[in-house]
């Protein structure tokens, strides 16, 4: 009964979070305690509705064929036979994945508000920051259960409003308000592609409701032609590019880092940079049908995932280092939707979500504990002082990796067999190897910051329970989130799929590959940094491989090709349009007036104020009339003269 | 209906203008809260008649007729349907917020606040007006009171407030005298025609839309240069940024909020109703300077340093993209269009109070001057984001449903065009966010700290717009159903002659 | 060609309002001799009571028609319009400017030439032939050549004077010619006449040459622009009152009697002089609102600026057609009410400050609320701003024109808003500066009734002109009723 | 023998008015341009008169008209020589070309 109230009134998930953004900014904003009460209260009965809907969505079966979809209309114009007309509508549609997104992000978002408490405490913008937290989790949730697109891109630019808030929430700091405002821009631009994608979409299928698309699409023939439809499907992706930090448009994640901790695990972690491959997952219909498309997104998956595993080798931030991992995972997800596997990309997600989070907060109370150093190399031997943190983040450090019982292996090694199976060798080669290098760099870090000795000056010790207590849940969720999708029983392919569900052959030996590779990784991370105390071989290294060691820190000066282009091209070009508007068109009408103004002062020198003159100038009149009249007239004379009708 | 609430609507702050000339000079309060009283009654007055407004019926409700000129068939013709309701409301909205916009006026506040109640009563008379010649009646009367504020109580920055004001009313004048003549040659050919003369949108329209094809083309031409002008379509833009950045916060509000609408008002209204012919033919042109305004303006905003100059250069931007869907001349563009005109009213008018408040407590629009301020005014800065937020078509709030109905009809009409104009979503977050930023964000500035933030009733502005942002964005059907019940028998009445005219 | 046989009866009922006004006019001049130096200031209220008698007579007589001496002195609603029309000017004169007449004294001649000079305009507006006209003509130009130079003292107002005798004495004689020629050419005086023989008659180059003489001896009567030398010297040196009456009833008896003449005399060849008003209206516009741009001293800006209204009046000439003749007959009469409003308040500022440079108005809007104001409305008026009657009369005028002239509706309505560009000038140096001596001035009974009166009916017209255009359109259509 | 017509008569007052309006273009002083415009007026009357002998034998109309002109000449002559007495009191002198106070 309780399931069925859940199901049916999906909507309460993200009005919650709402209504506790309301409530703390305009009642509770002075008490500090009842904010945090309700925000955390407000997203864990979110959780708890959450939960029994996807309980009641993943039990009885038909919904897997068919999502349940309920909608109000929200805009109508125009008379629909008569006219041209716009109908849109908002609704809920849960489905597998839906159900599926909406308990992680709830269930994640629930730990990260208790965890932030404790890291906050203190900050005189302590309730801003969680009535900004609670309308991020709102916007998150409206985008994961929206039934059409429209309301899913609201729901999109609404959560891109909140990372840009929470990002820049230390406004004191230029690099934040700068970080920030990057953040938005790069999302914007992102966004005008998908925006285009969708105007395009409702152009020719006249809906933007999934359902009512995946039919039409289906076939789309009677609508568009496929050269068409491709150009839709990538102006599509550009939206999860942009959102998810795929290659062109990464740049803005690692700046993300400026704003707290929670804000990093929550957003640039777990939830908000899903968020694109959840649509590129929600439109699967689409991508489907065009071969380019998926071509593309997996490409741009595996290159963003090997491009950003290389930066993170040489990254001496720990949060850095965490960020381009994620864009590196993600890439992941990218590639295994673009080789037609929605199964495995959700299947990471779920996992990655669990994990990443853990090691950000867990990187959180490193940072809390060293009062904000974030360099690596500063830190060393913290697992003494904090055992819990330390332990944690091994087990989320052995999950990304990829070491058999923990949840990274299980999807990871989904997604190379799904690669493996659609028979595509080189990306199933540079994932191999950036797995190699992702177990590399992440336990680089760990080694770094918690074996080896201790650095005198920091003198850490362990964070409070409500720090500790997200860290161990989380932590059960890096070890246990990966069991329900073994190859053996793949109690996950049953659920999400897309088409229907597939057991491909177990691939004894990808799953044998990719133990090793992992192995080998954290073994080569352990001689360098652990075993020879003064780091004498990495320094080596970094001196023979120079450049590109200097090149890869400075991530390929990418960042620098923006700011230049946006100084040297966008600024410029708006100066010269400002100068042209103010001297040529404001010009020309300037010249009109001063033009009028020196007639009538040229004008004005003809009255000499002598009698004489005004008598000439009269008889002068005179012969000007007659003239005229001569020609303009029909009289006689004109008719000598030949004068003009 | 018995009792005649436009004409209340639109007498309201005249009464309020006749009762402060005899409130002595001294005592600015009452001065302030008469005002106040005058534009909340037709503030009060203009929300019941939006709701009680009977959607399905459409067409036009509260007439009101009085013969007034027989010669010329000019009739006083007071109505409201789907398209001047919105309109109305606006400009109360916006005319009840300036007022409070401007509560620390001290120099001869007594002037200020008759003048600026005549404003808002000029500008409603437009849009409830459904007589050519009362139309263009109040069109003209507003012109005058914005020129004595703009003199009196205007700012020199960049350009003197009397070259600003100036440029701001002949400008607008020479506009007006095309469209006068517009006006005048077109009542000379619909009288002659129908042998009656009549001067009422409907009467007129009926007449006008038998025109021949050369006739239309050059009137709607006239009428394009004087609402173009009005609307500061591309090339007859370069007043607007000078005359906001001179003019007082009320007179900016009330001009960027609802004056600039009279022209897109007109437009839809008078130009694209009464001559289709000539509509159809000049759409593409219109659709091609909407865009290049757009363009153009949101490049020169980013090249600003001064607050004003910004949202100055931004309105004449969003006018572009107002421009461009009503060059679609479909019922989705339509609809977009006055949406938008709505929209933006609301935005430009908080936007412009804001920097108008940071201006009095700091003295400076210079943006590199400022930063930080969000640690020191806090409500000051939420209005602000929430203007800036709206002003580059973020969705939750009022302007992003329209921008995304024009740019449906807009792409359906004018695909490559479409793309260019909503390139200029990028440009408008980039200037609007830098704006923002500079003198929200970063490091706060010790010779602030004494700033007091906004409170009483300076926040009435931020409360009343700012509700109106927030509602308009979750549930914009308030807003559509009511437009779209004005433009469906528009379109219809016209659509016949573009199907007929077809692209000419 | 009729004889002129002398037994005619000539019924005196359509001379009674001349020989009123005449009658007043002579009282006022005894009145003047007999009373004693200090009780002058009297003669102003015997004059303006008088004049509204008279008016009240001349209202009662609406609807009347007939003519006299075989069609040499027409009595219609037109006549009757224009003859109302000169005297409200002339009241509102004589009101407005008793203080400024008392300061400079011989107080009979004022009033009693003024009446003369309505006398004049009067016999104009009913002049059914060349001889009627030319004395009333006459009439009033030599009663304003007197008036204009009262103040003999001041070197001003004597060499406007002689500058206007001098050239009004060269347009007359050039008017003349044109009639003599119109006369040999036709053989007789009478309007209706002429209009009927040259009906019959091709278009002889003589008969050109007479429309040249007299386009220019008219043109010169309301400062049309090849002719308008004379006008803003005069306006400037003559005292404020005359330049106000003159810029009022002068221009208006000259329309009345060029429409008579062009349109009842004249029809045959309208074609010939329908393009040549049409350009001279534009050029009268353009320049004479050029030309008041550079201005400093009020009085020669609003001597260009009545130049440019002659040139907008001169518009509603061009059709010949009875919407064209109502459009000169509204305009003219808004028109009357608009000058007298500005010129009373120059006329005061004048009495008070003994300036009529424009940067000594700063600050009037606070020294006197009401002068600024009365001076903002007549001035916007002028210009054609909306609620304001200058708008509809300008709407009226450009009406008429549309169809042929387009190019001249563009030239008067973007011309008037340059116009704009002047007046708010005006308004500028009013409202923003600071007063240089903030002592405000307080605006005598009879000075404040005619500000008020003047204001009111320009909005009112403005506002809701139906009334009044329903009487110029029965004017109007009278016209056309001989 | 030659005999007078109308022709004569109207070219006699065409020269004649061309005299005038040449003295009163070129003359300096005042008392002489008010000369040059009496001849500007009887011009006019030779004209008149001439019609009304040659085109309307039978009646008056043109002399009527041209002991009217003489009349309205006279008081004409009358009010500009009080006038020209009035500003020579002023300015001692009548030399038009510096009676130019009035000017822009």
């Amino acid at each position: 009964m309780l399931v069925e109230f859940a199901m049916m009134h999906a909507w309460l998930v993200p009005l919650l979070p709402a209504l506790a953004f309301l409530v703390i900014v305009f009642l509770t904003r002075p008490f500090e305690k009842l904010s945090a009460i309700i925000a955390v209260g407000s997203m864990a009965l979110a959780c708890v509705i959450a939960s029994f809907a996807a309980y009641g969505i993943f039990t009885n079966h038909e919904f897997t064929e068919k999502p349940l979809v309920y909608a109000a209309n929200w805009l109508s114009l125009g008379i629909p036979g008569v006219t041209d007309s716009l109908l849109v509508q908002v609704g809920v549609q849960l489905d597998p994945v839906s159900a599926m997104m909406m308990f992680m992000v709830s269930f994640i978002s629930t730990f990260i508000f208790l965890y932030s408490v404790g890291y906050m405490k203190g900050d005189p913008g302590f309730s801003v920051f969680f009535s900004y937290l609670s309308l991020f989790g709102a916007s998150m949730l409206l985008l994961v259960i929206s039934s059409n697109l429209l309301q899913m891109f609201i729901a999109w630019e609404l959560v891109g409003l909140c990372s840009y808030l929470l990002i820049g929430f230390y406004t004191h700091k230029i690099s934040a308000r700068e970080a920030a405002k990057k953040a938005f821009v790069t999302c914007r631009v992102a966004d005008f592609g998908l925006l285009l994608g969708l105007l395009a979409l409702q152009i020719t299928f006249g809906t933007l409701n999934l359902v009512e698309l995946g039919e039409k699409i289906h076939n789309f023939q009677e609508y568009t032609t496929i050269g068409m439809l491709t150009l839709i499907a990538v102006l599509v992706f550009i939206g999860p590019i942009g959102k998810s930090g795929q290659f062109p448009l990464h740049v803005w994640l690692p700046d993300a880092m400026e704003g707290p901790t929670p804000v990093s695990a929550l957003i640039h972690a777990a939830t908000m940079v899903v968020a694109g491959v959840y649509l590129v997952g929600r439109t699967m219909f689409l991508f489907h049908e065009v071969e380019s498309a998926m071509q593309l997104v997996a490409v741009t998956g595996a290159f963003t995932a090997l491009f950003a595993a290389t930066i993170a080798l040489t990254q001496r931030e720990i949060k850095r280092i965490l960020a381009y991992s994620t864009v590196s995972q993600l890439g992941y997800m990218m590639l295994a939707l673009g080789v037609g596997s929605l199964t495995a990309g959700m299947f990471h997600m779920w996992t990655h979500a669990f994990f990443k989070a853990l090691m950000f907060l867990a990187a959180g109370s490193v940072l809390y504990a060293l009062h904000h150093k974030a360099d690596v190399w500063e830190m060393g031997g913290l697992i003494k002082k904090m055992p819990i943190t330390g332990w944690t983040f091994v087990i989320g450090g052995l999950a990304i990796a990829g070491i058999p019982p923990f949840a990274g292996f299980w999807s990871k090694d989904e997604i190379l067999v799904a690669t493996l199976a659609e028979g595509h060798y080189v990306l199933f080669a540079m994932a191999a190897f950036t797995a190699f290098l992702t177990a590399f760099y992440m336990w680089r870090m760990i080694f770094l910051v918690f074996f080896g000795d201790e650095k005198p000056e920091n003198h850490p010790q362990e964070s409070p329970w409500t720090m500790t207590v997200p860290l161990i849940v989380l932590a059960v969720g890096a070890i246990g989130a990966g069991w329900m999708g073994t190859p053996w029983n793949n109690v996950w392919a049953e659920w999400i799929y897309f088409g229907e569900p597939h057991h491909g052959p177990i691939n004894y030996g990808a799953m044998l590959l990719s133990i090793v590779l992992a192995g080998s990784g954290i073994y080569l991370a352990y001689t360098m940094y652990l075993k020879d105390t003064k780091k004498k071989r990495a320094r080596k290294l970094a001196e023979w491989f120079g450049p590109v060691h200097r090149m890869l820190y400075n991530k390929y000066y990418i960042d620098e090709l923006y700011l230049w282009f946006n100084h040297a091209l966008v600024d410029g070009t708006a100066r010269l349009f400002y100068l042209f508007d103010l001297y040529v068109v404001d010009g020309f009408v300037n010249g009109i007036g001063t033009f009028t103004k020196s007639s009538g002062d040229g004008l004005r020198v003809f009255q000499t104020g002598r009698l004489q003159n005004y008598a000439l100038i009269f008889f002068l009149g005179v012969l000007a009339v007659a003239v005229l009249v001569t020609f303009t007239g029909p009289s006689a004379a004109s008719l000598v003269l030949g004068g003009v009708k | 209906m018995d009792f005649p609430i436009l004409l209340t609507i639109l007498l309201a702050p005249i009464v309020a203008a006749l009762v402060l000339v005899f409130v002595p000079k001294e005592e600015s309060l009452t001065i302030k809260s008469v005002a106040a009283v005058g534009t909340f009654v037709s503030l009060a007055l203009s929300l019941y008649a939006y709701f009680t407004y009977d959607q399905s019926l459409g067409g036009l409700q509260f007439a009101m007729q009085i013969p007034w000129i027989q010669d010329l068939g000019v009739t006083f013709f007071l109505a409201a349907d789907g398209i001047s309701l919105p309109m109305l409301l606006l400009t109360n909205l916006i005319g009840f917020s300036a007022i409070f916009a401007s509560w620390n006026i001290n120099n001869r506040p007594r002037e200020f606040f008759i003048l600026l109640l005549l404003l808002i009563a000029g500008v409603m008379g437009t849009f409830i007006a459904h007589d050519l010649f009362i139309f263009l009646l109040f069109y003209e009367v507003v012109v005058i009171p914005i020129y004595i504020m703009v003199v009196i109580w205007g700012s020199s920055k960049r350009v003197t407030k009397e070259y600003a004001a100036m440029k701001l009313t002949i400008y607008l004048l020479i506009g007006s005298a095309f469209l006068l003549v517009g006006v005048i040659a077109l009542f000379v050919k619909t009288s002659a025609m129908s042998g009656v003369p009549d001067m009422s949108f409907t009467g007129m329209a009926v007449v006008a839309q038998q025109l021949s094809g050369f006739d239309q083309i050059w009137l709607f031409g006239l009428m394009l240069l004087g609402f173009g002008s009005l609307i500061s379509m591309w090339p007859f833009h370069s007043w607007s940024p000078d005359g906001y950045a001179g003019a007082p916060t009320a007179v900016s509000m009330i001009h960027a909020g609802v004056l600039k609408k009279i022209g897109g008002y007109g437009l839809v209204k008078i130009a694209v109703f009464m001559l289709p012919a000539g509509a159809s033919f000049w759409a593409p042109y219109m659709a091609v300077l909407g865009v290049a305004g757009v363009a153009y303006a949101a490049m020169g905003a980013l090249a600003q340093k001064d607050l004003k100059y910004v949202v100055g250069y931004s309105s004449v931007s969003h006018m572009g993209y107002v421009i461009l869907a009503v060059a679609c001349l479909n019922v989705i563009g339509l609809n977009g269009a006055v949406a938008n005109m709505f929209a933006h009213g609301v935005m430009a008018a908080l936007f412009f109070s804001m920097i108008g408040f940071i201006y009095e407590k700091t003295h400076t629009r210079w943006i590199p001057d400022m930063g930080g301020l969000a640690r020191q005014t806090p409500r000051l800065a939420v209005g602000f984001m929430m203007a800036a937020m709206a002003s580059l078509g973020l969705p939750g709030l009022i302007s992003f449903v329209p921008e995304f109905t024009i740019f449906i009809g807009a792409f359906d009409v004018y695909g490559g065009l479409a793309v260019v104009g909503i390139a200029g979503i990028i440009i408008t977050a980039l200037y609007v966010l830098r704006a923002g930023a500079n003198t929200l964000f970063g490091p706060p500035r010790p010779e602030y700290d004494h700033l007091k933030d906004i409170r009483g009733p300076e926040m009435v502005p931020l409360i009343v717009l700012g509700t109106v942002l927030v509602v308009g964005g979750f549930l914009p059907s308030l807003l559509f159903d009511m437009i779209n019940s004005g433009v469906v028998p528009l379109h219809a009445a016209i659509s016949d002659v573009l199907q007929l005219g077809g692209k000419l | 060609m009729t004889p002129f046989d002398f037994s005619m009866p000539i019924n005196p009922a359509a001379l009674t309002l001349e020989m009123l006004v005449a009658a007043l006019g002579l009282g006022v001049l005894i009145l003047g001799i007999i009373s004693p130096k200090g009780a002058r200031s009297g003669l102003g209220w015997v004059s303006f009571l008088g004049l509204m008698g008279i008016i009240g007579v001349a209202i009662t007589m609406w609807g009347q028609s007939g003519e006299l001496l075989a069609g040499m002195y027409l009595l219609d609603n037109y006549a009757l319009f224009w003859k109302i029309t000169f005297m409200v000017a002339a009241a509102l004169v004589i009101l407005g400017n008793m203080r400024y007449v008392d300061n400079v004294g011989h107080q009979a001649e004022y009033y009693s030439l003024t009446i003369f000079a309505t006398l004049g305009m009067m016999v104009m507006a009913s002049a059914g032939d060349l001889m009627t006209l030319y004395l009333g003509l006459e009439l009033m130009t030599i009663a304003f050549v007197v008036l204009v130079c009262l103040r003999k003292k001041d070197n001003k107002s004597v060499e406007a004077g002689m500058k206007y005798i001098l050239l009004a004495g060269m347009s007359s004689a050039v008017l003349l010619y044109g009639l003599s020629l119109l006369y040999g050419l036709t053989g007789s005086v009478i309007m209706l006449d002429i209009s009927r023989i040259i009906a019959m008659q091709p278009v002889s180059s003589a008969l050109v040459l007479a429309l040249v003489m007299l386009i220019a001896g008219l043109g010169f009567k309301i400062s049309a622009v090849p002719f308008h030398m004379w006008s803003p010297d005069v306006y400037e040196g003559a005292p404020t009152p005359v330049t106000s009456f003159l810029s009022m009833g002068s221009k208006a008896a000259s329309f009345a009697i060029i429409l008579r003449l062009f349109i009842t005399a004249l029809p045959g060849v309208w074609e010939n002089w329908a393009m040549v008003i049409a350009i001279l209206a534009g050029i009268t516009i353009i320049i004479g609102n050029l030309v008041a741009i550079p201005q400093t001293s009020i009085k020669r800006l609003l001597a260009y600026s009545s130049i440019a209204q002659a040139g907008y009046i001169m518009v509603g000439m061009v059709t010949a057609s009875e919407a064209g003749i109502k459009g000169v007959m509204f305009y003219a009469f808004l028109y009357v009410f608009a000058t007298a409003g500005a010129f009373t308040v120059a006329a005061y500022f004048y009495n008070v400050t003994g300036s009529d440079e424009l940067k000594d108005y700063a600050g009037l809007s606070q020294r006197s609320p009401l002068m600024a104001a009365v001076m903002l409305v007549a001035l916007l008026s002028m210009a054609g701003i909306p609620p304001l009657a200058g708008f509809v009369g300008k709407f009226y005028l450009f009406k008429t024109i549309v169809d042929g002239y387009l190019w001249l509706v563009f030239i008067g309505l973007i011309m008037s808003m340059v116009s704009v560009y002047y007046y708010l000038r005006v308004a500028l140096v009013m409202y923003r500066d600071e007063p240089k001596d903030p002592s405000p001035i307080n605006v005598s009974g009879p000075v404040t009734v005619t500000l008020i009166v003047t204001m009111l009916v320009t909005l009112i017209i403005g506002i809701y002109p139906g009334p009044l255009s329903e009487v110029v359109n029965s004017a109007a259509h009278s016209f056309f009723l001989h | 023998m030659l005999t007078i017509s109308l022709t004569h008569y109207v070219v006699l007052s065409a020269l004649l008015f061309s005299i005038g309006l040449f003295g009163v273009l070129t003359k300096r002083n005042a008392v002489a341009v008010l000369i040059c415009i009496e001849l500007m007026l009887n011009a006019v009357n030779i004209n008149l008169v001439a019609f009304s002998k040659y085109i309307t034998p039978l009646d008056f109309t043109g002399q009527i008209f041209s002991i009217f002109v003489i009349t309205v000449a006279a008081a004409e002559v009358g009010v500009g020589l009080a006038i020209i007495i009035a500003i020579y009191r002023n300015r001692l002198n009548v030399d038009l070309d510096n009676f130019n106070w009035l000017k822009w």
